[in-house]
């Protein structure tokens, strides 16, 4: 049992704090997965046939982006542990980097749909068939919030950086970048879920 | 039956005495207790507390006790439940459909009303349907009700048992008149409603036109008698001059054929000032819509 | 559920075990793509999950350190995803039978 | 609020990097960041309660009192408010913030900025909500339950208020993130879990209940907005969405809702009846742990508020027979409530009157909350006043009074003065007569079959709705009585000592109000 002493920092509850927050985006995704579990029930034969839609490569390859950058972000953190900053900070912005690359991919993806016309609440989209038209709903919501919250773990490990350069993150006190990558990985594994989900049920 | 209107009423109302009555004798109980308790240890009558702090059989018999408790009262409420729920095969079937603010109920010859008529003893089945948001379709007398939900279709059952006329009401709130989405059960004696039923569709006939109105559910939101509902009344429209405004700038347009159709096939294009725009695109055919112009010619 | 506070002197794992780790998401992530490709049975799509989860179980105790932290947080996650299921089976119950 | 004769510094007088308002906003002192929310919240309910009675004046009568389109956007916007803005966050955010840290014996919280961050979403999503109401468009006209596909149609200012609630969910989470960590680290040496106030124990369960089930009301929120804003439509028919799917998902967070509203408002009692009876409380542990019980099954029952939506007939079956269980908890906390009386030495002090007077309405509340989960009864009773009852005698008789409760109990502490009590008691026996009319009218109307969320109604109900809205003005009459006696204390009552009441807890050891750090030194607990 710890009682905080003036100033200084718990950093197990920090992690703590970190992990709570964790789980409440466990049950947030879950209620798309919810959602989707129950429309792929409804419509199997049209979710097979909209996912063949789906670039896979494109999508494989961001899967591979995504889960290089968790490698990155653990060393990075593992290099901030052991007192290496330098190191640390190559791997951080290599991480922003690699996030960078997932959303470029991503809106490529995006807009390669959209100039065909399938979007939500478009035309060519509402005359398709009910299962292809919530598809490709849930298609850009879930992978839409996904990409927010690449882009918000992008900005949080870019001040990371910027933390770590002045000093404020060192081998004493890491719980900041430790967090950081706590909620990276978990985005990780979001997408680890989504890239089955939206690419592989053809 | 001695409960209620309907086979339905009945069961439902001995399983709520059922279930009140316990919850009655747990709430007297307690509050009992709690007063006798408030007297007797009152700081007058017992200044000297006594620490008790717990008695695990105590706990045991007031954790294990309300749990069979409970499990009657749920069983009480589920006995009839699946008799509630399940139609007899030979059940009439009535389509029911809901759309803001109104009803239709169709029968299986395709007649369709604004009052639901149906026969003592005979078991019916309603199924419900709706055309835009959640509705529900409520009748105190029968104590039972049912969602319509679009894109879905639900059911209800029951038998009447004595004739009357009894309320429905819509319990699921749908928007600005929902207070008024009600309609008129009556329960008639089975040969009444035979001939009812056996009536011509050429009796009608006559008013097709209003016929229409209330089947689509137009008077939902306006009215033939010259006062204004949601909508403008239908009273005296035919020929008069209507201030809309037509893509934001307002102008004046006589009522002619040429703008009712064009009102109803394309609500939103005039809306006519002081109303909002808010009538929903109902599908109507040509030939409906034919007769329903000639019709709102004869309000004058 | 007492909480000791020399708990967890802080595991830090090599950069080995990192990159053995990624490496193995990586072969996973080609099996998934084989699996999906080669469409063995209908089974494809579950297996797909269950690699899925493999590679999640790898990120969650390797990246994330679950497998250097006491019971309560294993036990926790443990309990979201349960109660997680659950929602999804009870909403089905729905589904299923309407 | 002077302290001036004491030697020490209350945290009111503390000093800091601001002055004036910003002294408050700018504050990460989880007592100052508790005041600023009861402030909000007790201005959020007056609001409420003034909307509360502008709607029991037009029922008055059958007809057009105040015009149906404003009654539906009066009854939503009072059900909103009610819910999201004063009961949900209520207790723990009051009450919880200002005495937490001091009932296990801690400065602060786990993360006081991110305590005051907490404050300020909420103060962003309130401002966003109110917003809505006077934003062209007018106010939102759904019902508290923003039920799709109606709530993506409406063209009122719905994703406003909707992006509102989301942000007020955000509050929420955080505060429970918050609360479970700080009862997890920081409790003071020797204060073991089964050593913890039960306040505390319903705080955790609660904590775990905001950071369990508010995400997916955020989620389910997004939806509405993408449906609104993007013509997303999963819960659309023309799109293949299915609406009851909305339902799920919205009440999968508002049930357990009920419970954030209602277990910490149990906390309360638990601590206040031991305290006026002059004894432990009876049954300390199944107290404790009917806390989780109830905060766990209350997770899978939900559906109870389906049972006339379409449902499948077998989920009606299941989440029926879960409802069933919840009361089991619930009554053990009852139970142990009245048998702590037993043998006890009562003193009648105004906050035992509201203690006592929780577990009589609750318990109308929650056994009415019985009747509409058996499934056949619910068939009569869903969507009709008698559900409207039944959630004002839990929210307003439960909860509520449990505020209430706690006013009186902790003001002493909070604000370091004393309130007479006759004015206190005397408010509290027209209250208590006011609630009845006005609520248990409710019952027999709803049984009569009077739906819910209607401004116009057939005659036969009138008497019963004039009886009600008779009520409604003695309970207003009863409430000023009461606000009055504590805004006049406040500024004119004599100074507290540190433990008027002689209460046990370690809140009862330092002077009233609190210093800035709470405690000199860190308590240490023993037996
Ligand atoms: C504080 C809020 C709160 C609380 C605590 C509760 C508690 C309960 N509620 Fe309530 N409820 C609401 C707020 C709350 N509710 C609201 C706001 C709505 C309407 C929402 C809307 O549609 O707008 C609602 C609606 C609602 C419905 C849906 C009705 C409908 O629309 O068809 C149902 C149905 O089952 C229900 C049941 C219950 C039950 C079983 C409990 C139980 O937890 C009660 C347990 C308590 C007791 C049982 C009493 C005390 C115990 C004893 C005296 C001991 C002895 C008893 C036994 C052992 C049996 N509630
Ligand atoms: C905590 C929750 C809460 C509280 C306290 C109240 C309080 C009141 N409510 Fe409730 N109500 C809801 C939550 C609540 N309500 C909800 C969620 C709905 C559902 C909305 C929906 O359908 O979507 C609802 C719906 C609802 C309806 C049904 C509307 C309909 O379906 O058509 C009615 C009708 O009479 C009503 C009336 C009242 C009244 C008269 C009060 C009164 O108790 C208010 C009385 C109080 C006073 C008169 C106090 C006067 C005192 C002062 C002004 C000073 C006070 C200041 C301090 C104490 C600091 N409410
Ligand atoms: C949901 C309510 C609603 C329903 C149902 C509805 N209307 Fe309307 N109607 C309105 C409103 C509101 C207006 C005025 C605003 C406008 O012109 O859009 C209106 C306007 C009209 C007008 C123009 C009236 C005038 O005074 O200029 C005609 C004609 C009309 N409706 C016919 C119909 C017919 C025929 C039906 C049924 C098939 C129907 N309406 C169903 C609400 C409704
Ligand atoms: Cu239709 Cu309410
Ligand atoms: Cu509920």
């Amino acid at each position: 049992m710890i009682v905080q002493a003036a100033g200084r920092r718990d950093r197990i509850g920090a992690k703590y704090g970190m992990w709570l927050f964790l789980f409440t985006e466990i049950l947030f995704f879950g209620g798309m997965f919810l959602l989707y579990s129950v429309y792929r029930s409804e419509y199997p034969v049209e979710f097979h046939a909209s996912a063949a839609e789906e670039n896979l490569l494109l999508g494989s390859i961001n899967t591979a982006v995504l889960l290089t950058s968790s490698l990155f972000i653990a060393v990075a953190i593992s290099a901030v542990k052991k007192g290496s900053y330098r190191l640390s900070i190559i791997f951080q912005v290599a991480t922003i980097l690699m996030g960078l690359a997932f959303l470029g991919i991503k809106s490529v993806e995006w807009s390669e749909k959209i100039t065909r016309g399938i979007y939500p609440n478009s035309p060519v989209l509402d005359k398709m068939k009910m299962g292809d038209i919530l598809f490709f709903g849930l298609y850009y919501v879930m992978t839409g919030i996904h990409g927010i919250h690449v882009f918000i773990g992008i900005c949080v490990i870019s001040s990371m950086v910027y933390f770590t350069l002045t000093g404020n993150i060192t081998k004493e006190n890491f719980s900041k970048i430790e967090n950081t990558g706590l909620y990276w990985h978990f985005v990780d594994i979001v997408w680890i879920y989504l890239f089955p989900l939206f690419y592989l049920i053809t | 039956m001695i409960l209620g209107p309907s086979n339905v009423a009945g069961k439902i109302e001995t399983s709520f005495l059922i279930i009140t009555a316990a919850c009655v004798a747990l709430l007297v109980a307690v509050t009992i207790t709690m007063l006798v308790f408030i007297y007797k240890y009152n700081r007058r009558r017992n200044p000297v507390p006594e620490d008790i702090e717990e008695n695990l059989p105590l706990e045991v018999v007031w954790t294990v006790l309300p749990t069979l408790l409970v499990l009657g009262m749920f069983y009480f409420g589920w006995v009839d439940f699946d008799y509630i729920r399940n139609p007899p095969k030979d059940a009439m079937p009535i389509d029911v459909i809901a759309r803001q603010w109104s009803w239709t109920f169709r029968y299986q010859d395709g007649r369709q009303t604004d009052t639901l008529r149906v026969p003592v003893g005979k078991p019916v089945k309603l199924v419900l349907t709706s055309e835009d948001v959640i509705h529900s379709l409520f009748i105190p007398a029968y104590r039972i009700k049912e969602d319509c939900v679009p894109g879905l279709k639900t059911h209800l059952w029951f038998n009447a048992d004595q004739t009357g006329t009894f309320d429905i009401f819509c319990t699921e709130y749908c928007g600005l008149e929902h207070s008024h989405m009600r309609a008129k059960l009556i329960a008639m004696p089975a040969a009444d409603f035979e001939r009812w039923y056996e009536t011509k569709e050429e009796a009608k006939r006559a008013n097709k036109g209003l016929e229409l109105l209330t089947t689509k559910g137009c008077l939902g939101c306006h009215t033939i008698d010259g006062s204004p509902k949601v909508g403008p009344t239908f009273k005296g429209l035919f020929g008069s001059t209507v201030t809309v405004t037509t893509n934001g700038k307002e102008r004046t347009v006589t009522a002619d054929e040429e703008y009712v159709e064009r009102s109803v096939r394309n609500p939103g294009a005039d809306v006519v000032k002081g109303y909002p725009n808010i009538m929903p695109r109902l599908p109507v055919t040509d030939e409906e819509l034919k007769e329903i112009v000639d019709y709102l010619e004869t309000l004058k | 559920m007492t909480l000791n506070a020399t708990e967890s002197q802080d595991h830090i794992s090599s950069y080995r075990t990192y990159f053995f780790i990624w490496a193995a998401l990586m072969l996973l992530l080609v099996a998934t793509i084989a699996v999906a490709k080669v469409e063995v049975s209908r089974y494809s799509v579950l297996l797909n999950l269950f690699i899925a989860t493999v590679k999640a179980g790898l990120v969650l105790f390797f990246f994330m350190h679950l497998k250097y932290e006491n019971w309560f947080l294993k036990g926790v996650l443990f309990m979201v995803l349960v109660m997680l299921a659950i929602v999804i089976g009870l909403t089905f119950s729905d589904v299923w039978y309407r | 609020m002077e302290n001036t004769a004491s030697e020490y510094e209350s945290f009111y007088h503390g000093k800091g990097k601001y002055k004036g308002i910003l002294s408050w906003l700018m504050s990460t002192d989880h007592k100052r960041i508790g005041i600023q929310y009861l402030v909000a919240l007790l201005t959020f309910f007056s609001v409420g309660v003034l909307l509360g009675l502008l709607i029991r004046l037009s029922l008055i009568a059958p007809g057009k009192f105040i015009g149906q389109e404003t009654y539906n956007r009066v009854f939503s916007v009072h059900g909103i408010i009610m819910i999201f803005l004063f009961i949900i966050p209520g207790v723990p955010v009051a009450f919880g913030n200002f005495f937490l840290p001091i009932l296990i014996g801690a400065r602060d919280v786990a993360f006081p900025r991110l305590n005051r961050f907490t404050w300020w979403i909420y103060l962003a999503g309130a401002t966003l909500v109110v917003f809505s109401l006077f934003a062209a468009g007018g106010a939102p006209d759904t019902g508290w339950t923003f039920y799709a596909p109606y709530s993506i149609r409406a063209k009122a200012n719905i994703t406003l208020a909707v992006t509102g609630v989301f942000v007020l969910g955000f509050s929420s989470i955080l505060t429970g993130i918050n609360f479970v960590t700080t009862i997890h680290r920081l409790r003071a040496p020797g204060m073991t879990w089964f050593k913890l106030p039960l306040f505390v124990w319903t705080l955790y369960a609660t904590g775990w209940v905001q950071l369990l089930a508010t995400p997916v009301l955020a989620i389910t929120l997004v939806f509405i907005i993408l449906g609104r804003v993007f013509g997303v439509g999963f819960f659309d028919p023309s799109k293949g969405g299915d609406p009851i799917l909305y339902e799920h998902l919205f009440w999968t967070y508002s049930h357990p809702a009920v419970y954030i509203m209602v277990l910490p408002a149990m906390g309360i009692i638990s601590e206040v009846i031991p305290v006026f009876a002059r004894k432990k409380i009876f049954g300390y542990k199944a107290v404790a742990f009917s806390a989780i019980g109830i905060a766990s099954v209350g997770y899978f029952v939900w559906g109870h508020h389906m049972f006339t939506s379409g449902m499948s007939d077998t989920a009606r079956i299941i989440f029926s027979f879960i409802t069933f269980l919840v009361a089991v908890p619930s009554g053990i906390k009852i139970f142990n409530w009245v048998s702590t009386l037993y043998k006890g030495s009562i003193v009648g002090s105004a906050p035992i009157y509201f203690a006592l007077t929780f577990i009589f309405l609750f318990s109308i509340g929650g056994l009415t909350g019985l009747i509409i989960g058996s499934l056949e009864p619910n068939l009569q009773l869903h969507g009709t006043y008698f559900i409207v009852a039944h959630f004002h005698y839990v929210m307003f008789g439960g909860a509520g009074f449990a505020i209430l409760t706690a006013l009186h109990y902790w003001f002493p502490k909070m604000f370091g003065r004393m309130y007479p009590e006759r004015p206190a008691k005397i408010g509290w026996f027209i209250l208590f007569i006011g609630f009845n009319l006005l609520y248990f009218s409710m019952f027999i109307l709803g049984y009569e079959g009077m739906p819910r969320r209607y401004f116009d109604y057939p005659p036969r109900y009138f008497p019963l709705h004039l009886v009600s809205t008779i009520g409604s003005w003695i309970l207003a009459i009863g409430l000023a009585i009461i606000a009055g006696n504590l805004l006049r204390a406040l500024f004119k009552g004599p100074k507290a000592p540190a433990d008027p009441w002689g209460g046990r807890t370690l809140e009862w050891t330092i002077p009233s109000p609190p210093p800035t750090e709470n405690f000199a030194e860190t308590p240490v607990i023993r037996d």
